[in-house]
């Protein structure tokens, strides 16, 4: 049975005049305008170019919070409110304008986005210092602020559509910071280009929406969505799929992101965990009416969310770099997101995306600052026993630990728990249940496996190397990390009810899905929780497994780790190897990419100029052959005289004849 | 029957006709020699004897004068200077015939016949002269009133030459005028051409020795023909590239 | 303002200019190249003067003025500009101080080459105003012969090869072009070879076919389309980068230009039935275009293969037959005089300090030289039509306006955004990204007249990007009035699988 | 003498016959003045058509006609050999194929 709880309106007011939530355009301009000042004279601004960008950054943050608090101010139903701001495109029948929409699930992301940016923009301070180009990072960080508010703010597809391709642009720069080293530029232009080709989705996505309904703007499109024809409608969803899979790093389009660590830290915290990479689960979740029309494409959209889980997890286990696991760790809760969107549970999705947003932040951030200790060094098995010299980053990444592993009462347990109950009900999707709850296992062990290798367990680093100084990071760094941990530690609340731990879903009394509920149409419909308490408990009793399993592995003495990796052979090799996948592309793609583009350069060279040349020589060819015909003796001359003559008289008499016979 | 076929029996009694057949055909036997002796002195005898022999069919057709031009100017002058120029310049000598240019001679035959072909066809057309008092068989060419067909009677009654010149200096004066002046500056330009070049060496790309003893043996220019290309009258071949080019 | 002969001034100013180049003294370089910006400079200023005057929303010609040339024949000089010409001449009189500004520092032979700008400019104008076919076509000639000689006399190495083919190629397109003027004239009576006069004659449909093959070949090797472009790569490396700016921002338009003023307006049929193969060739275009571009080793020559993948795009706006492709066709055409322009432009600066366009000599320059490597980051973003810049306010409405009357073509045409991305973005970090070597190392950054040069041309990039619509409120009268010219007297063009549940207003009552 | 007593289209044929004759010397042979005798030739036998047609008409025009042809014919041949001999000087051959500077 499915209820569904607030409908959804599809109502858009218009702010009163001066309200924050009317200056909302200013979110995303302040940083803008901030990036434009630090890229023309960061230089000169040398350490306050951290501060201009703080403030910025701040700015935004604060505003966002006034605007969220206005907006809970307003009626249940009266939430969604667009602030148009200037005319944008109008062509023929075509127009868009820039305005503003906010609405819960806008509202919900802009505080993830301002307070965690602000967060790592502080962390960053520490982090980045004595970098040469140390404004300019500034600056990137601030337009990849500004570009993701206005994709979290824009009110029709193609607004959002800008804000997604300046952020793509946005990670481009930054994870291209060090260019220097050409591995690190060709991870850049392989995220741009993979983008690209999720953002070609998205545009061929925006043509059918708009010659289905004759607009972009959410306010039309959504209202209508049950109007569109069920084909356009599949093919929307699809199309969207494809935009989120390449943004959202899913199953095809996913292989951008481990090589995004080339990116400093900070950037992988804010961009490749909190902020860009939820984009996708933002956009099938404000696309929800269009969705809800066609479940079944919901269903695609879970089983590649879950697809894209297993795999990740199954990687994450044997890689031996502490940002690479975090990132396919990244990827795997992704997939969880999609899981949740894309089976109608919205309201999960998105709060498995804030609490995703917090502990995943925290956990990058503790690997920065323990790289930052161990002068870059990202293998674990150089690392082991920072407990006692990394106090506050020991503490908080045991808390960003707990939460990710899903154990209670931490955040992940609660956000991830509502989106494997949800594949409880929905025809065809009990099998993403029984998937989804093998990679919580998995999550648990590699998490646990990063963690032990870290924190605990004996000292595998020499004293001596230069540079090697294991110390606690400065505060500007461990402050950050501190409130993270608050936050993964009690993000949980977010949507539990108050009244019992276990009752903890109660659509009703929940925070975070009564305050959705206008802006998301769930389809499937939350079913509450007290018939599944089992299915949680399982899932629990896995995760637990799974850090036992780590804690067998990794901190008991004796354990022969090479006998065991021959005794995995195969398996080992091959999620170490990540599953040949970047080969399967490389192979593919770019070798037939490139051999095409030789074979028409060829072509273009030797057929098309060829031909132009072709008849140049042609005509030569041609004047010589009329050369040859001036042999240069008087009696071959005299010849072509007589034959001409033959030929006049023949021609005469044959007239005269005719004209007289 | 044609008309060509019917004059020809009428005709046959007259002594126009047996003098056309035995003068046309040496006239054709010359023509034929000329072409084929190797040797040009023959060939210019032969000529001689075909202007004879055309100077006689023009006295058949009532030319005298001009049969009498004839022998004087063509047979008298015209041919003379070429056996002059022939001795001149020594290449009397009976010359190949086989000419360079591949499939000349084949096609030069044909062409004739092909224009001999035509020429005929027109010739023997049945209108050619239709109506005309003449071109009736011979029988009707005299009717009630007197010969119809008078051919040149009336012209030539007081003589050809004076009909002749009566008709130059009266209808074609001016031609006559322009063609005297044609033959002054044929005259001078045979004598400028005739001239010895002061300095035959940027002319001549033949070497010095090879030039005969046209020069005039009194002057002793040194022919210092500096780039002694090879003998040019050697058999160059096809597309050999002559001297200096 | 229609008292003051102002579109004549535009094309008379920088041709007295020449002339006045072509009396000084051949020495005296510095005033030269002053008089030539001068030059410019006016004839900028005067087609500013235009805007005032032009009434917005009107989509016929305003401005008009006329005298008699060659009564006789019935050839009038008439001039005149609408929508999309005004744009265009604005595109080419911006263009020309930026171009001269450029060209600081040239010194082989200042007089001919500066004289030779400026009479280039006086033809471009004249292409874009001539409202009579045979001033049009004398324009179109006229305008070969100081590009040759940009070419042939200061270009690079082979330049007599690049500056013949560019000559013929164009020449013969011309020469077909005006037998089909001479047939539309004597079909018109013979009376006149302005524009209106021959408008409305009637033609069946195989004369309208061939006469638009004839003008379709003129304009497509202007394009240049795909099977016809190859005079394009040779044209731009073997050029002075001057002359690759001036061909890339101006020259190239003239073949858009075209089509929307000659081929659909006149042959409404014919455009209707063989949109489709030339959308096929645009599309060919696009995509060849940016895979051969992706292989290039020379940066000027993938810059020239990237024209054609773009003006693909342009022609696919056109022979969409939509009001919105159209219009952004036209804008896109003046987005790509701007981006293009400017990439040449960096390209020149670079050339002028290592004398070498081979992508593989540089590496590192966004460390060595980051003022460059910035402007030439926010010039390739434009090219690659990343929201927010220029490139996208083009694009985006022709391949939206595609997809409304052709699906199949924009579905098409929209992967040719993948691969600009690829190959432009892979040259930029061959060239921008890695440790400082080869070329690279001791390269001074752009002094202040070049970033004086590049100022303008970034500034209108954001601005266009932001807010385009003042061109569009210019351009889609005209065009719109253009297109549902073509629909009314064509046959009506069906809605291939119509997905619009309510109508989507194509045929909106104007 | 009876009129016409041969009828013209004889007289007519032989002038083709000797025409053609002249024709396939100056084709065939190699030296100039063999060539330059068999346009002699040509000429005459179109002389000798004028005057055929002149008696067929039983006007003098064609005998005067024919007399021009004559003096014209002089002309030609004095500076025809005059060029002859120049060539020789020349090329000391009156092979009309080695005189081929002409050739492209």
């Amino acid at each position: 049975m499915t209820t569904t709880i607030a409908t959804y309106t599809g109502v858009y007011g218009m702010p009163e005049a001066g309200s924050a939530i009317d200056l909302a355009w200013l979110i995303p301009v302040v940083p803008a305008v901030s990036a434009a000042v630090l890229l023309l004279i960061g230089k000169r601004l040398g350490r306050y170019a951290a501060h201009v960008a703080i403030l910025a950054i701040g700015f935004s943050a604060v505003a966002s919070t006034i605007a969220f608090t206005e907006l809970l101010a307003l009626p249940e139903e009266a939430r969604s409110v667009i602030s148009p701001v200037a005319t944008w495109l109008e062509v023929g029948d075509f127009e868009v304008a820039w305005s503003i929409l906010i609405d819960p699930l806008a509202a919900v992301m802009l505080l993830l986005v301002t307070w965690v940016g602000l967060l790592i923009h502080v962390y960053s301070i520490g982090y980045m210092e004595g970098d040469e180009r140390y404004s300019r990072f500034f600056a990137y960080l601030n337009l990849f602020a500004a570009s993701m508010l206005v994709l979290v703010l824009g009110d029709s597809f193609l607004t959002l559509f800008v804000g997604w391709e300046l952020v793509g642009l946005s990670s481009y720069l930054l994870i291209g910071f060090w260019f220097e080293k050409r591995a690190y530029a060709t991870a850049a232009k392989k995220a741009f280009v993979v983008n690209r080709i999720g953002d070609v989705g998205f545009m061929i996505a925006m043509f059918l929406v708009f010659s289905a309904t004759g607009s972009l703007a959410f306010a039309e499109v959504l209202p209508m969505a049950p109007e569109i024809a069920s084909g356009t409608a599949v093919a929307i969803g699809l199309l969207l799929l494809v935009a989120a899979a390449g943004k959202s790093a899913q199953i095809p389009l996913f292989v951008w992101l481990p090589d995004a660590m080339a990116g400093p830290t900070p950037v992988s915290a804010l961009i490749h965990a909190a902020t860009m990479v939820t984009a996708g689960v933002y956009l099938v979740a404000r696309v929800s009416p269009i969705y809800a029309t066609v479940p079944g494409v919901g269903l695609t959209v879970a089983w590649i969310g879950v697809a894209t889980a297993l795999l990740a997890a199954l990687i994450a286990c044997t890689q031996n770099d502490i940002k690479k696991i975090l990132a396919y760790s990244t990827v795997s809760q992704l997939g969880y997101m999609f899981i949740g969107v894309g089976l109608g549970a919205q309201v999960a999705g998105v709060f498995h995306l804030l609490t995703h947003g917090f502990f995943k932040a925290l956990l990058f951030l503790a690997a920065g600052s323990v790289m930052h200790a161990m002068a870059d060094e990202t293998n674990p098995w150089k690392m082991g026993g920072l407990r006692k010299v990394m106090p506050i980053t020991f503490a908080t990444s045991l808390l960003g630990w707990l939460a990710i592993a899903g154990l209670p009462p931490f955040s992940g347990f609660f956000s991830k728990e509502e989106i494997l109950v949800a594949a409880l009900d929905p025809p065809g999707a009990q099998g993403i249940w029984v998937i989804g709850t093998i990679v919580a296992g998995l999550t648990a062990f590699y998490m646990s496996r990063w963690f032990f290798l870290i924190f605990l367990g004996p000292k595998r680093y020499e004293q001596e190397l230069p540079g090697v100084h294991p110390h606690e990071s400065p505060p500007s760094m461990t402050l950050p990390l501190v409130l993270l941990a608050v936050g993964s530690a009690a993000g949980g609340l977010l949507n539990a009810t108050p009244a019992s731990l276990l009752r903890f879903w109660d659509p009703e009394t929940s925070f975070l899905s009564s305050f959705l509920a206008p802006s998301v149409v769930p389809y499937y419909g939350d079913t509450p929780f007290i018939p599944h308490v089992p299915a949680v408990a399982i899932v629990t009793a896995v995760a637990v497994a799974g850090v036992a399993a780590a804690w067998a592995l990794y901190l008991r003495e004796g354990v022969d780790h090479v006998a065991l990796r021959e005794r995995l052979g195969g398996f080992y090799q091959l999620s170490y190897q990540r599953f040949y996948v970047d080969e399967l592309y490389e192979a593919t793609l770019e070798r037939g990419g490139r051999g095409l583009a030789n074979a028409f350069t060829t072509f273009d060279r030797v057929v098309v100029d060829g031909a132009v040349n072709g008849i140049g020589r042609g005509v030569a060819g041609l004047a010589t052959v009329g050369r040859r015909v001036q042999t240069g003796y008087v009696r071959s001359y005299a010849l072509a005289v007589a034959a001409g003559t033959v030929l006049l008289a023949a021609i005469f008499l044959g007239g005269l004849l005719n004209g007289q016979g | 029957m044609t008309p060509l076929l019917a004059q020809t029996e009428a005709a046959s009694g007259s002594a126009e006709f047996w003098v056309f057949i035995v003068i046309g055909a040496v006239a054709l036997g010359s023509a034929l020699s000329m072409v084929l002796l190797r040797n040009a002195v023959h060939a210019a005898l032969m000529l001689v004897v075909n202007f004879f022999a055309i100077a006689v069919l023009y006295a058949t057709l009532d030319a005298q004068f001009l049969a009498v031009a004839q022998i004087i100017v063509y047979a008298g002058a015209i041919v003379v200077l070429f056996l002059f120029v022939l001795m001149l310049l020594g290449v009397a000598g009976d010359q190949a015939f086989t000419g360079r240019i591949a499939g000349q001679k084949t096609t030069a035959v044909l062409l004739g016949l092909a224009l001999f072909g035509v020429l005929a066809a027109g010739v023997a057309a049945p209108f050619l002269g239709e109506g005309t008092a003449c071109n009736v068989p011979v029988e009707q060419r005299v009717d009630a009133e007197g010969p119809l067909c008078e051919g040149l009677a009336v012209a030539n009654a007081d003589g050809n030459v004076r009909g002749v010149g009566f008709l130059i200096f009266t209808d074609y004066v001016w031609p006559f005028e322009v063609t005297s002046v044609l033959l002054v500056v044929a005259a001078i330009g045979a004598i400028v051409l005739g001239k010895r070049r002061e300095d035959p060496g940027e002319l001549t790309d033949a070497p010095a020795s090879a030039v005969p003893a046209l020069r005039d043996d009194d002057d002793d220019e040194a022919a210092s023909d500096e780039d002694a290309a090879e003998p040019a009258a050697a058999g160059a071949s096809e597309d050999d590239e002559e001297g200096t080019r | 303002m229609t008292e003051i002969p102002i579109l004549t001034l535009l094309i008379v100013i920088p041709a007295v200019f020449a002339g006045l180049i072509g009396l000084m003294s051949a020495e005296s370089r510095e005033s030269i190249r002053a008089v030539a910006l001068v030059g410019t400079l006016v004839t900028f200023g005067a087609s500013l003067a235009i805007l005032p005057g032009f009434a917005v929303g009107e989509p016929g010609f305003q401005l008009v003025e006329s005298a008699p040339w060659i009564p006789a024949w019935g050839v009038t000089y008439l001039v005149g500009v609408d929508g999309v010409s005004l744009l265009l001449v604005l595109l080419t009189t911006f263009i020309m101080p930026l171009v001269v500004l450029a060209a600081w520092d040239h010194e082989a032979g200042a007089k001919g080459f500066f004289a030779s700008l400026l009479g280039l400019q006086a033809a471009m104008v004249g292409v874009f105003v001539a409202l009579d076919l045979i001033l049009f076509y004398v324009f179109f000639e006229v305008m070969l012969v100081p590009m040759y000689a940009l070419i042939g006399i200061w270009g690079g190495a082979n330049r007599r090869y690049a500056a013949v083919k560019f000559f013929l190629y164009t020449l013969v397109g011309g020469l077909l072009m005006l037998v089909a003027i001479l047939y539309l004239y004597f079909a018109a009576g013979a009376q006149s070879f302005a524009y209106e006069a021959i408008l409305g004659v009637e033609l069946s449909t195989t004369e309208q076919t061939w006469l638009f093959l004839a003008f379709f070949a003129a304009f497509a090797i202007k394009v240049p389309l795909f099977p016809v472009h190859t005079w394009l790569p040779d044209a731009h490396t073997e050029a002075p980068t001057v002359g690759s700016v001036i061909l890339a921002a101006v020259l190239l338009k003239i073949g858009g230009y075209g089509f929307l003023r000659f081929s659909l307006p006149y042959f409404p049929e014919a455009s209707t039935t063989l949109a489709p193969p030339i959308l096929v060739l645009a599309i060919v275009g696009i995509l060849y275009g940016a895979l051969v571009a992706m292989m290039q080793s020379d940066i000027k020559k993938l810059v020239a293969y990237s024209s054609v993948a773009h003006l693909g795009f342009v022609v696919l706006g056109i022979f969409a037959l939509d009001v919105t492709a159209s219009a952004g066709a036209v804008v896109q055409m003046v987005n790509h005089g701007i981006t293009t322009g400017a990439l040449f432009l960096l390209i020149g600066f670079m050339y002028d300090r290592t004398h070498s366009r081979v992508i593989a000599d540089y590496s590192g320059l966004m460390k060595a030289t980051p003022v460059f490597g910035g402007l030439f980051l926010v010039t390739a973003m434009s090219s690659v039509a990343l929201p927010g810049l220029n490139g996208f306010v083009g694009e985006f409405p022709i391949l939206l306006g595609t997809f409304q009357t052709y699906p199949w073509a924009a579905i098409a045409a929209v992967f040719g955004v993948i691969l600009a991305a690829l190959y432009l973005l892979w040259a930029y970090q061959r060239m921008f990204h890695g440790p400082i070597e080869g070329r690279a190392e001791g390269m001074t950054d752009l002094n202040a007249r070049e970033i004086g040069v590049m100022a303008p041309l970034v500034i209108l990039m954001v601005a266009i990007g932001l807010y385009p619509q003042p061109l569009y409120e210019r351009v889609t009268p005209t065009v719109e009035a253009i297109v549902i010219g073509v629909e009314e007297a064509g046959v009506a063009t069906e809605e291939p699988g119509d997905l619009s549940v309510e109508a989507a207003a194509e045929e909106d009552s104007q | 003498m009876t009129a016409m007593a041969v009828p013209l289209g004889w007289y007519l044929g032989l002038a083709a016959a000797l025409f053609v004759i002249g024709l396939v010397g100056v084709l065939v042979r190699r030296s100039l003045i063999v060539m330059f005798m068999s346009i002699e030739l040509m000429l005459n036998s179109v002389n000798l058509t004028l005057v055929a047609f002149s008696r067929f008409h039983g006007t003098l025009d064609g005998q005067v006609m024919a007399f021009f042809v004559m003096v014209v014919a002089a002309a030609e041949v004095t500076v025809g050999l005059a060029i002859i001999v120049n060539l020789f000087r020349l090329k000391a051959s009156s092979d009309a194929d080695d005189v081929d500077v002409l050739k492209a």
